[in-house]
């Protein structure tokens, strides 16, 4: 298993701050992105943008970046700190 | 030395600064930057705001960036502090702070640290206005 | 406001930021530089330090300045605070702080200051070392 | 009559922080500077630089600046504020 978590106006948008998918699910950000916009319209459409920005394990990773058994994946828009 | 801080609570400008500076003949330049929650954004004017982040990675995200300037710029003491939470009109929102031998190094340490919490750490605004709730777009 | 300050007494940097955000909800950001008198310079261990200056000049020349970069940047406040006379090892001689809606035009700002103060105002350092007394030069 | 201040390194190499003038003595920064290098070869010495800086009346000028009567003209190496 590995976590998602959303954050932002993200996870207003779909309604969701965390879920857990089996670790098979997704082999890396990229196909985890693609999953989970299959989901329903309002995931396409809240996960369909390239301003999302993305950490495997707290730190910033690419789409490319491998999930493994236990990762915690997040997945957020543009950060607004400061 | 580095100090990070990630809190609800307000931080006192001056401790961070005592802090920098305590036992420390060394460093000829202190630059601090505090950021806060000011009247206008983007046109609209804000009644208060909403920081929200990512326990876990957030405090991280900051050491790492403190770390970094240390490698990437001559300088010693870095103090970063990152208010979220419910924060109103005027109040201080981030602190960071750094020490140096010359003056240059200080700022350009200072400024770059901003420029990179600001687009790598992960803190999100929601702002309160006349008009409503938005998110900020990054 | 400028603020305007040449003094002997030491000065407190928490009252300074005081005066930079009190009753201003404008301004999102706060720059300030603090300069220290600092162990080694050109090589030398310094002692303490006298800091001459010009009565009369001095305080109009900082006074120029802080109007300079309110008209030439983006910015409200000015605060600039430099002592004289003798000051010891780790001691704080000069203060400079911005405040501005957004921190690039501070940051801009305040490094200016620091330049055009460093080329421009009538301040004479003589550093006592280790091997004797030296004026520094410019 | 106008008054002369020398400040910093330039004022101990004299041995002399101030002095009075006649008004008609040096018409501008540049002659006075002259003057005052043939006083005799401890002021030529300390004045035979290209680094001073001056003032007039409370403002950094160059030599070609006119002295009247009344003026403060001041004359010091570069300052090491800050």
């Amino acid at each position: 298993m590995f976590k998602v978590l959303f954050f932002g106006q993200l996870a207003d948008m779909l309604d969701c701050r965390n879920l857990s998918m089996p670790a098979s699910s997704a082999a890396n950000v990229y196909d985890l992105l693609d999953i989970l916009r299959e989901r329903d319209p309002k995931w396409s459409k809240a996960l369909n943008t390239e301003q999302l920005m993305m950490a495997v394990n707290h730190t910033l990773v690419t789409p490319e970046h491998p999930i493994v058994d236990g990762d915690e994946v997040a997945i957020f828009p543009p950060v607004t700190g400061g | 030395m580095v100090h990070i801080a990630v809190q609800t609570a307000d931080f006192d400008v001056h401790l961070l600064y005592q802090s920098l500076v305590e036992a420390n003949s060394a460093d000829g330049a202190v630059v601090t930057f505090v950021g806060r929650v000011r009247e206008f954004n983007q046109g609209q004017q804000i009644a208060d705001m909403f920081l929200e982040h990512y326990p876990g990675m957030t405090e991280k995200a900051l050491h790492e960036l403190a770390q970094q300037a240390q490698k990437q710029f001559t300088i010693n003491r870095v103090s970063i502090v990152h208010r979220v939470g419910h924060l109103r009109l005027s109040d201080q929102i981030v602190f960071v702070g750094v020490t140096s031998a010359h003056r240059q190094d200080a700022f350009a340490a200072c400024m770059w640290l901003m420029d990179e919490l600001k687009s790598r750490a992960p803190f999100w605004k929601k702002e309160s206005t006349t008009q409503g709730t938005r998110w900020v777009s990054g």
